[in-house]
């Protein structure tokens, strides 16, 4: 199993989850993270001063599959995420050794 | 510190004429050493019922000022309580804006447009600034009523009330700059046309047309402007997809209830300050009545939208107290509690009604602006011809129409023209980004966020 | 606009009485013609010294109602500001439930039940609605103070006020529809039946017991309910663990800070306008007391606190305010500058006890309304025994005692029946999730904790 | 009720006399028993004139204590809007500190400082408590414009003011207990000797030198402590970065526009009630050339931020308001609506320029106090040196220089010896984890950053 | 060594601590996740609206722990984050290369 | 190629950030997250009852690096996050299998 992790602008959030259902997956776990990289910050103001907002908001998407599935799956995120500009974020894979089900206790693939 | 008095001593008081007459008898029967010493007390005698009278008019009018005041705090926390987080700082700003706007407008043209005095009925523009009239700080001004200057501010505090009702439905994706010329029109030219036809003792005034404190004359004058925004705006991204309405949740109920409570208490001064004094039958019969339309309104919207969606709505509710304060504006003074009530739970009733087919005809109001200050200004118009004595549903009918296809042919205009012109809409880019770091390049909660990240 | 004077020119004002005398004795002495100039005079003369009077006290009371409606919001804030933000949607809700009902149900029979006029003492029910008395929109509907309108206003706010309290102590684990029927029976037959015993000229009145603004006929009445309500709703979920007492933070002490400070500013009308006249000497004096007791009773709070726990803590400071202003209500109109700040010091301290008494012996309350509204009503009924010229602790204890008896049996068993027969608790998943999610399908802040996720 | 003006029955109102006059004539030709009646009628004849304009303009100096006490909720939600939400609780919690202070320490001896009566000039100790002056509840005591109490509460809620001008500008990262020693010494003394300089009729009354409200003996007094405060205590960590300025944004931008908007609404009291009396003409030019004032500078600084930052700055146009009301107070019932427009405007752009200025040169005050009550205190109280007739800019800078040498001085001695003695500034760790916890062990919102963690 | 990830319900993470606790092991960095799975998401409404939430808050908890003190800690953690009610959860195992303890600057097993 | 996840104390974030640029690194994802571990909890107090914050507020950094640029990128990171006292986190290195940069579909070593 791999556990995908994606950096990706917040607004495409809906797009990839849309697709990621539409190659078969529906367990994913997302969060707010901010990532600095190429893209440049914000220049943002507060009482006439300028600063520079360098952490911008990205959505970080977790997704556990099997290893069939991974490139189907990045294929299917990366299509939805993806816009072009710089900023558009990032695919990590991580190999996992094991996966259990709380609520069943099922273990592996099975706990998918 | 009465100096004030001092300086009017001048003034023909009917009272001093009462004294007058009193102690010319007085004298005429031979008893001038007395009828002097008399005359002498009556000088220095201190203020008069008039004076009293007319200070405490004047302090009502003064205090009504300061809560339609507030009311515009209650707009630009109720409205950025009901939007995005990512929208926040452009809300308060709009708000903010429009206030100042307001006030200086006002100052500069817009009272003398409203009230030019003796006019053609349909417009009149007796010149610039605030001349003080000869009887401005006395009670011959308006009836022992208010000075020149309370009646400029009380008034000046409703112009800017109109455009912020637009404000809420055009907000999230309207242009600032655009947004900023069409309130300048709006409030210091269509407003206070608008206002004159009726207040300004114009061509309605003359047929009759009842509009109390502005269920019409504000709120419809409002809504109208924030229909044409939304129909030529469009809907927010995301609003309507594949046919399908997704609500688009606001960021914070508790600024919302702040706003819908400071709205209510302004509405105290709104209403009551329509009285254009302090006599204690009509403010507080409005008073009673505003405050009854409000908590049936409220209760009515929260019952039907819970036998709708199945669960008590907080925001329906919210919006249906307001609901029941634009309903009962028109004839506040006209009512009993009864049809009070019934004006409440019927604008309750609608709002919520409202907002449902607005969304059906997929015309994105984000605080229910339209449904709340034109719909239900206008049942609360034509409810003064169906409760009220002495006035017709179809007077009242004629007040909406006319009032309607001016403000709303208008509104489409100054928005047509700027649309072509510069665009009213932001980029769908910044829309998504949300116009707080687009149009104002700063964040309502820039470290609540992330405390430690920049 | 001065139609409401018109109105009233057959009143027999006294003013017009003495005018009348002096010149019918000009008269008398053959200056007929003389005298007939001035009786005109008199006719025309615009507003009596009485009507000035009767407008500015009017002016008070309806500005008081104003500011006691603001406590609603007062009470909102605070309440949800210390409790989490799972319950936000939920607390907002059933404070703007409680002021939209206590308006109406105080319209339909709350006021008459309160005030029967000549009664046995205990309990009458004069009839529904709000039939204007033939006298009540003259000055002498209430000694010059007030109109009917206005009396039914104030007091209508003041209603409402009494199940607030109990919403703060019963938060975060409450049933909504239970709580919405509990506090209808409270707000229209429990708080108004126990109010004619004192204000309604009943029994209590008569033995000579004196509550001035309501210490014990509001805050103890409202604190004896929330008692109730807490012994039969349990604790909350976590918050008394293997015998341990475990704080549960609020979500938010900027709005806790906002409904403090908007108490006591509404209480500014409270305490100001139960002197139900603008008399200039009564007034500010009571609102000297009341901002004196509030000011030592946040001080006293404050160093308490600091004492015991090491650390200067805000929520603690903010109950101390509310302890002074409850502690002065009973006698603010009674006391001098130095008696004030001795009930608001004695308040602050106790309140803190109280406090960590109610933890100790498992009575959850969240927002301290048992300890800020009990207890300090208490302290403040007997402290007029004390400090007040002409009241006795004894008589002082003999309502307390009554008040406590019939509100905390009363709240017992409407609470009780609504256990059996419809459960008063939400279920242990639903208080986990919060009742945002389980009584409303709402949160209070949906955009703002993830303003993209869906 | 009516208990207060029968107690001052004995009272010589010359409208009494008058009447008294006009009987005895009457009595003297031979009517003795008609003359009799009349008189009778006269004991009864309920409230005078003279009572109904004291209990006019009684209320209008009420309200207008309770307009200023809001403010100090504005002060609190504007200051910890405008900083990080780690210090949150820690500025509400100075501001609560501040008013309960201010009242009590103004009660015991602050009251009788500032205005004791004949003294010479620059100091005098009439004793401590609020001992009731004889006439202090007839009209006597105020030229017929408010009871002693009044008198107090109004003067009372100005106090506090002062101190909560420093608290802002030295936000995020001075010692409570520091802090509280420094306001209790600044409310106590410092103001109220300065303020018996002018208002209490000493040499700079005598002088010819003008503040109405309270430019400078206000906002200048309290913005000379807080750049005091600035200068001792040192920027915050991470202002200042390789000689760059770092802004730290606030965390909330609604709470700012709440404070700034109560804030506005407070000035209404602020200004209006330096009136000292409701007198019609006189208050509602106030107001007037108040939010004109406001409005001017609102959108001077709207628009003087936008011409520098290229970006329309929410932060910069509620500076501006406050900078417009604080410009206008020294001399607000002196300005015609022009002079006022001129006043706002000069203030907007001034603080924008100020801003920029204290970043320049390292002072690093988070809210801009120092930049809003400071700068725009002394432009606005010489102002009135420019435009009202009878003032003079010499005799004008006099007053500032005075009052700038007098507390600036004071300040630092203050804050110097508290500096030696126990220290100012918190340690660094804590005031990088944030004063929440490190001086109140709380956090502002505690439940809201997460939920379920503990 | 082990990085073990666990989703769990928010009213969960008190029992898990104190079962991680039981179980010696006391480091873990918690946070604020939103899941999508089984768990159909919650229907709210909004001024007459009615919309589903999707993504369904959650608590992630990362604890690394030795190889052998694994299958413990998975053990206590899945028993007390068990309900039996979809939307339990799910626990990933992830392999560790190294592990700095900052303060001190050990490596390895020492550093956890 | 490996990810480095550092939990520290949340001031440190400016320094790391800067330290991270001297050895090349620009790419990088923070987050808020809470931790436990030796160092005590906060006491809080709250209207007079005092309670422990058990979760302390960390931010987690995650970095993901070339095999070679690992070490350096750890030593920049321990060095500008010491303080020495207890509670300056921890460093976890993981393995990652495949890196995709969405923009530009690149994979691998050049998708950082
Ligand atoms: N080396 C890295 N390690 C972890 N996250 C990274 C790394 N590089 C980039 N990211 C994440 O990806 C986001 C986008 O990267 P960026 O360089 O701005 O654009 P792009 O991926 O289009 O080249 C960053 O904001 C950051 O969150
Ligand atoms: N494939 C996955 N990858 C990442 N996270 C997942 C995955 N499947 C489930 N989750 C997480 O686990 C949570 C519970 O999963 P769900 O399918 O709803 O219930 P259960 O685990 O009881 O079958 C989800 O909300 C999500 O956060
Ligand atoms: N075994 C672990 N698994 C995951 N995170 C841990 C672990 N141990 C510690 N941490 C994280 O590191 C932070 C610091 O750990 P702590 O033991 O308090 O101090 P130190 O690292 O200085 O010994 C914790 O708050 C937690 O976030």
């Amino acid at each position: 199993m791999k556990m995908i992790t994606a950096i990706i602008q917040p607004h495409k959030v809906d797009e990839v989850k849309e697709e990621l259902r539409k190659v078969g997956v529906t367990g994913m776990t997302v969060s707010e993270v901010r990532g600095s990289g190429r893209q440049k910050g914000h220049k943002e103001i507060f009482r006439g001063g300028e600063y520079t907002v360098e952490f911008i908001p990205k959505i970080k998407i977790e997704v556990a599959v099997n290893d069939d599935k991974c490139e189907d799956c990045i294929e299917a995120l990366i299509n939805a995420a993806h816009t072009g500009r710089i900023g558009d974020g990032k695919v990590f894979v991580v190999n996992i050794e094991d996966t259990v089900r709380i609520r069943t206790k099922e273990r592996g693939s099975e706990a998918l | 510190m009465f100096h004030g008095f001092l300086q009017r001593k001048g003034d023909a008081s009917k009272m001093r004429l009462l004294f007058g007459a009193v102690l010319f008898a007085v004298l005429v029967i031979g008893l001038s050493p007395l009828g002097a010493m008399a005359q002498e007390a009556a000088e220095d005698a201190g203020p008069t019922a008039l004076d009293a009278m007319f200070t405490a008019n004047n302090i009502w009018m003064m205090l009504s000022a300061g809560l339609v005041f507030i009311m515009h705090l209650g707009f630009g926390t109720l409205e950025s309580g009901l939007t995005r987080s990512k929208n926040t700082v452009n809300i308060l700003f709009k708000n903010t804006y429009i206030v100042c706007l307001g006030i200086l407008t006002y100052a500069l043209c817009g009272f003398n447009i409203m009230y030019p005095g003796d006019f053609n009925g349909y417009f009149a523009f007796p010149g610039f600034g605030l001349p003080l009239p000869e009887n401005g700080l006395t009670p011959d001004y308006a009836s022992v009523g208010y000075t020149y200057w309370t009646d400029f501010l009380f008034q000046a505090m409703f112009a800017a009330t109109c455009a912020t009702i637009v404000s809420g439905a055009v907000a999230e994706r309207i242009k600032l700059s655009s947004f900023m010329i069409f309130s300048f029109f709006y409030v210091t030219f269509i407003y206070t046309i608008a206002g004159s036809w009726k207040w300004g003792g114009g061509w309605l005034d003359e047929k009759g047309f009842y509009d109390f404190a502005g269920s019409t004359l504000v709120h419809s004058v409002g809504g109208w402007g924030a229909l044409a925004g939304v129909i030529l705006l469009g809907p927010r991204k995301g609003k309507y997809v594949d046919g399908e309405m997704r609500p688009i949740p606001g960021h914070s109920m508790p600024l919302a209830m702040i706003g819908v409570f400071l709205l209510w208490l302004g509405w105290f001064g709104f209403n009551g300050g329509s009285v254009l004094s302090a006599d204690p039958a009509l403010t507080s019969l409005t008073l009673v009545t505003t405050c009854i339309a409000a908590a049936a309104g409220g209760l009515a919207s929260m019952f039907t939208s819970w036998a709708i969606s199945k669960k008590p709505d907080l925001s329906m509710s919210l919006n249906g107290i307001l609901a029941g304060l634009v309903g009962i504006t028109a004839g506040a003074d006209q009512m009993t509690v009864v049809s009070s009530t019934i004006i409440g739970v019927v604008a309750g009733v609608i709002v919520v009604f409202a907002v449902i087919f607005f969304d059906r005809i997929k015309l994105d109001d984000p605080v229910g602006a339209v449904s709340v200050h034109l719909v239900c200004g206008i049942w609360g118009t034509l409810a003064v011809g169906i409760f009220a004595d002495g006035y017709t549903v179809g007077t009242q009918l004629l007040g909406v129409v006319a009032y309607g296809v001016f403000s709303f042919v208008s509104a489409m205009i100054i928005f047509g023209v700027l649309k072509v012109i510069m665009g009213i809409r932001v980029s769908e880019e910044e829309e998504v980004e949300g116009l707080d770091y687009g149009e104002h390049g700063m964040s309502a909660y820039p470290n609540f966020e992330s405390s430690y990240l920049r």
